[in-house]
């Protein structure tokens, strides 16, 4: 889950980070409200996970309510431009008005997963302000890292000798080690992937504040914090994840593409070797779907209706290959699932194979569906039906 | 030989009277895993179906059983748990099925527990066919042999395994390293150990896109093992980057993980990629050959 | 600090140990004022740091404001009754009123230091509500153990096992794992030497529920928690760490005793050796005192006051060996000490030796005092002059 | 020989340009200690009076001096953080000085830094006459020797040591193990140096009151070194139960602690317990005696 700026800013306060005094805003009128009592220039910055903000426009100073009113106004009026991530761009649901820095100093201070050292990692620069992959690859010196030994946990030393070795200026050396630990805690209380502040502002007056927030929380480890579901819920999922909620599966098992070739898969790499044979065999997936263990009736019927009803798909691919999904309960649940489901009928292609197999196959055969033997060859006769249909 | 288990490994579940726990202590037992007992807090002092014993807590099975590996089935908020209990009690070895682990505790986890191989989390485990299965892998579709397989998936690794047996091309070891960002035991490891496997002639490395495991076994089979004959299989060339497809750890992130940067880390180091999963066997047959004639 | 069972209580409930409901309150009035507004029957505990309150008559039931209000003067018309440790007993300052537990079974559960292992270890026996040095004696085998690796830390199991191990009623064991979490998380969070739950309730209504709660502080770690400040001073310190509070050192550095040799040195095993030296003359100390490193004039005087004016002392024996205190400081401050006190002079029996020593004892000898040259010497000279003063 | 610090033990001071540190740094220069740099964070790059390298951190000044073993000097807020720097620089040995750390910080340093020799805290740090001396001791006091001395007090060490001397009695090494309740290094870590090292031939040992320390080191002598001349003194003979004197580990908490006990587990180990620090030299000198004639 990927958190807004302004949740984000939340939890960097509870971690005793230091960020700008600011408001959240649903409205320009709240915009609007809120400037009516503070005197002074304001920021006024749109709440979107996409980056880009100040050149597609969506960051403006403000001075004043009615300023502040045109000024949100403008910003919220029109979404994020598309990019190729986010090819319907994104809607601007809520304003940050938040407390004018006079930066003097940009650095940048991360903590990621190493995947590879299986350690929590700091990634510090001297340079802030910009996507760290451009830092990487202008100033790949500047960037500077600490693999920190969770068995031990953070001690101010590291934040000392990041600053150090990242050659910060001198104005962040005082407040930078307590700043690293609390974005050290931050990620292990409340369960990051990525904790970034871009940038970390020195300001003129020599405060040390993280002027940006990004936050990418574990969707795993989100059951130890029910105080986030009134945000997750806030959060702008795109369309496939919010179709995959509602069909039951998780939000990463399904994805839509632009083809005619329906699949589904139990597993994420059979349902990715699906997709791929399907490529192979010359046809263009509509979907990416992995049904997950345990394939019921009813999760069976969701599924075949979730990719009938989404998007393309002139021919379904149901390829079960089973370990802890049994061929016979599967093969119950797509009879099943064909006899309940009012949605319109496209052909299947079934590939079943593994535990329980033949009881499964003998279910299908009885019901009049005939199994295929191999991936490739369903992926083949799918791509035949669907240049058929 | 094998690696990881063998016949004499004796074996526990952690949540064996658990749905999952007591169907797959059930598979397990009928594949002839040596199977010693189980853990369920509160049901100490009972017996499974299999007639194992039942014990409150995993240091009560190992000084009752002499139990060095464990499968791990409970629900995500007690894995951790389950694994610092294993460790504690002596296990050297635990198989971690149980999917939805929070990667910063598989993190605190894997630093925590010098000396005890985990495999997984989010993984089906593994098995040395003929000799024993830990985990949730389909026993019928193994076939005892010479090939070691190693892969990032579950599903997708007895598709490999079938074709693999079909085309009478036998398994020493098969592991599902799991399709976590953070897992216990990568793919150089488990390479290292089929390196010194005697019964290992030859390797299937099923990899999928994000991360860098694929780029590192790349590196590592270049400069330890050039000579085994070693064919190797990426999953999701067809993923759009940015969204994880399925697995939290199969996500191309910028310009990290993609299928591009694997294919040619296996190539650059001498190893065959497979188009599709139903080229492996013939890949491997004809890397085998040639080595046969050298 | 030992915290009274009140503030334990306050500690246990932010750890999320479960307390009984209670009201801390400082007169018969607050008492009465409290069950005026709260029907049925409470307990009224007086809030002292010895132990037998019970057997003492300090724990008394009441119901209704009256009654309420006579059981609370009752408690704190005298003080605890004194014992070899507290020789004056302790003054009843405050109660607490709690909810009257219906209670099934009485387990005891702690966390202490094991200085040989150096591990927090959990001990654990299903006899709760009796000293845990009698449960030693009288059933060892119900006492259990538990070494916890602080590089992993707390995880369930560990209560789990500990519950299983000591046989605790069944009725315990879903809530013990996170009791025993919350008193490892207290231990650290808030730098604890000792944290005790005596008796752990398990009551009628089946609720695993601290009943006491002794939590002893590290001294040392009191700096971090300034949020204790206000209990520090609140609580009951004896009159010789008052005494040595005002003094200006360490409230664990001065103690007094019968005797007439007063007594100071720089470290406390050296000032242990100076009061066995003065036992070994034949001799009765007046007092034990560490005076600490970096004994300037300052300090020395208020060390001659503390002792003159608060002791039996006929004679002052200042026994000092530099390591960090420099025999020339320390000398210059006994001489500037004894030129500025106030208080009445009685003979000093100086031994300086270590750091500096022959530029001391030429100060000293300018300022016509003779340094004495062993320990065992000033020993028996000042056992000598306390006999003929 | 030595235990735990040479001639060549390149070493570091931690606090260096504090006003302790900057003290005791001249004092262990004037003595001859292979002294190599400080480390001050911000002050990296300035030089001490002595002309010592000045470093921002732990990593640079072993990069730069290639130290082995550090002295602590920072105030007690930061004595855990020194040490955890130190252990990650590579540091093998450090003296911890500083008096007033929090106990569960010493608890968690101690558990995490396992291989670095840590003594202390709250502790005068240790002297091998002639050759190095790490903390602050009273260099002028010491003799080159063959009496290993170990003791939890600070200025009672340097009484004892001024006896020896004065009596002939050169030292090999000295360690003030700290007054804390938990401690680095023990009595039984000590005696097992000492009894590996050859130049110590007899072993001094002042104990206090509180812990257990002295039992166990009675244990450790009567198991594995019966025939080295060792005699013990107890500090704190007439203290009270419940009240530590001074040290925050010297206190007599119910049965637990007591100079009886102590006493009596020395003497069935046959280790002789001097009733003052001036028979030390004297039973001494007779069990060396007595060791020479047999």
């Amino acid at each position: 889950m990927n958190l807004l700026e302004f949740q984000g800013k939340e939890l960097f306060k509870r971690a005793g980070i230091p960020v700008p005094r600011s408001q959240h805003a649903l409205t320009p009128h709240d915009v609007a409200a809120f400037l009516e009592a503070q005197p002074g220039e304001w920021v006024v910055k749109a709440q979107v996970l996409m980056g880009g903000r100040g050149k597609a426009g969506k960051i403006k100073m403000a001075e004043g309510a009615a300023h502040g009113r045109s000024v949100a106004e403008e910003i919220m009026a029109s979404p994020m431009p598309p990019n190729r991530q986010n090819p319907s761009g994104e809607p601007i649901k809520s304003l940050l008005v938040e407390e004018r820095l006079e930066i003097d100093k940009e650095a940048y201070c991360a903590i990621a997963i190493d995947r590879a050292a299986r350690r929590p990692v700091f990634i510090v620069s001297r340079f802030g302000g910009m996507d760290i992959e451009d830092v990487a690859e202008h100033h790949p010196e500047s960037i500077v890292k600490f693999f920190v030994d969770t068995t031990i946990g953070y001690s101010p030393y590291i934040g000392r000798e990041l600053a150090f070795r990242a050659g910060l200026d001198p104005g962040y050396r005082k407040t930078f080690p307590a700043i690293a630990g609390g974005l050290y805690d931050l990620f292990f209380r409340y369960g990051a992937k990525l904790v970034e502040i871009n940038p970390l502002a020195l300001t003129a007056d020599g405060r040390v504040i993280a002027s940006d927030a990004k936050v990418e929380l574990d969707d795993d480890a989100l059951f130890r914090h029910s105080e986030f579901e009134a945000w997750r819920s806030a959060l702008p999922l795109d369309e496939d994840e919010l179709l995959a909620a509602g069909a039951g599966v998780g939000i990463r098992n399904f994805r839509r593409f632009p083809g005619t070739v329906g699949t589904m898969a139990n597993g994420a790499g059979l349902a990715m070797a699906t997709m791929d044979a399907v490529a192979n065999a010359g046809g263009a997936v509509a979907d990416f779907l992995d049904v997950g263990g345990g394939a019921n009736a009813q999760r069976v019927r969701n599924c075949y209706e979730l990719v009938v009803n989404n998007t393309g798909a002139k021919v379904f691919f149901i390829n079960i290959f089973g370990g802890i999904t049994r061929g016979d309960e599967v093969a119950r649940g797509i009879v099943d699932a064909m006899q309940q489901t009012a949605s319109r009928k496209i052909p299947l292609v079934i590939r079943l194979t593994g535990t329980n197999e033949e009881e499964g196959r003998r279910i299908l055969r009885e019901a009049a569906m005939t199994p295929v033997e191999t991936m490739d060859e369903g992926a083949r006769e799918a791509v035949r039906l669907s240049r058929e249909a | 030989m094998s690696i990881f288990i063998d016949k004499n490994s004796k074996v526990i579940v952690q949540g064996i009277t658990g749905a999952e726990g007591s169907y797959h202590t059930d598979r397990m037992h009928r594949y002839g895993t040596n199977l010693v007992g189980g853990v369920t807090p509160g049901k100490g002092g009972q017996r499974t179906p299999q007639g194992l014993p039942v014990f409150d807590t995993v240091r009560e099975a190992v000084d009752a059983t002499g139990a060095t590996h464990t499968c791990i089935f409970v629900p995500p908020p007690f894995a951790a748990d389950a694994l610092y209990e294993a460790y504690d009690a002596g296990i050297t070895f635990a198989a971690c099925i149980t999917e939805g682990v929070p990667v910063h505790e598989t993190l605190k986890v894997v630093g925590a527990t010098p000396g005890m191989r985990i495999i997984g989390p989010n993984c089906p485990g593994l098995a040395s066919p003929g000799k024993s299965l830990v985990g949730i892998m389909p026993g019928h579709v193994f076939k005892e042999g010479r090939v070691g397989v190693v892969s990032r998936s579950g599903t997708l690794t007895y598709e490999v395994v079938d074709l693999l047996t079909r085309a009478g091309l036998g398994q020493s070891t098969c592991v599902g390293v799991g399709g976590d960002p953070v897992i216990g035991t990568n793919f150089v490891e488990c390479l290292r150990e089929f390196k010194n496997d005697p019964q290992t002639e030859a390797v299937v490395l099923c990899g999928e896109i994000g991360g860098s495991d694929e780029e590192e076994a790349a590196a590592f089979i270049a400069q330890h093992m050039p000579d085994l004959p070693i064919v190797a299989f990426i999953g999701g060339r067809n993923a759009p980057p940015g969204k994880s497809l399925g697995h939290a750890g199969a996500i191309i992130s910028g310009r990290f993980g993609t299928p591009e940067s694997k294919i040619a880390a296996f190539e650059a180091a001498g190893v065959p990629v497979a188009g599709r999963p139903s080229e492996i066997p013939g890949l491997l047959a004809e890397r085998l050959a040639a080595v046969a004639t050298r």
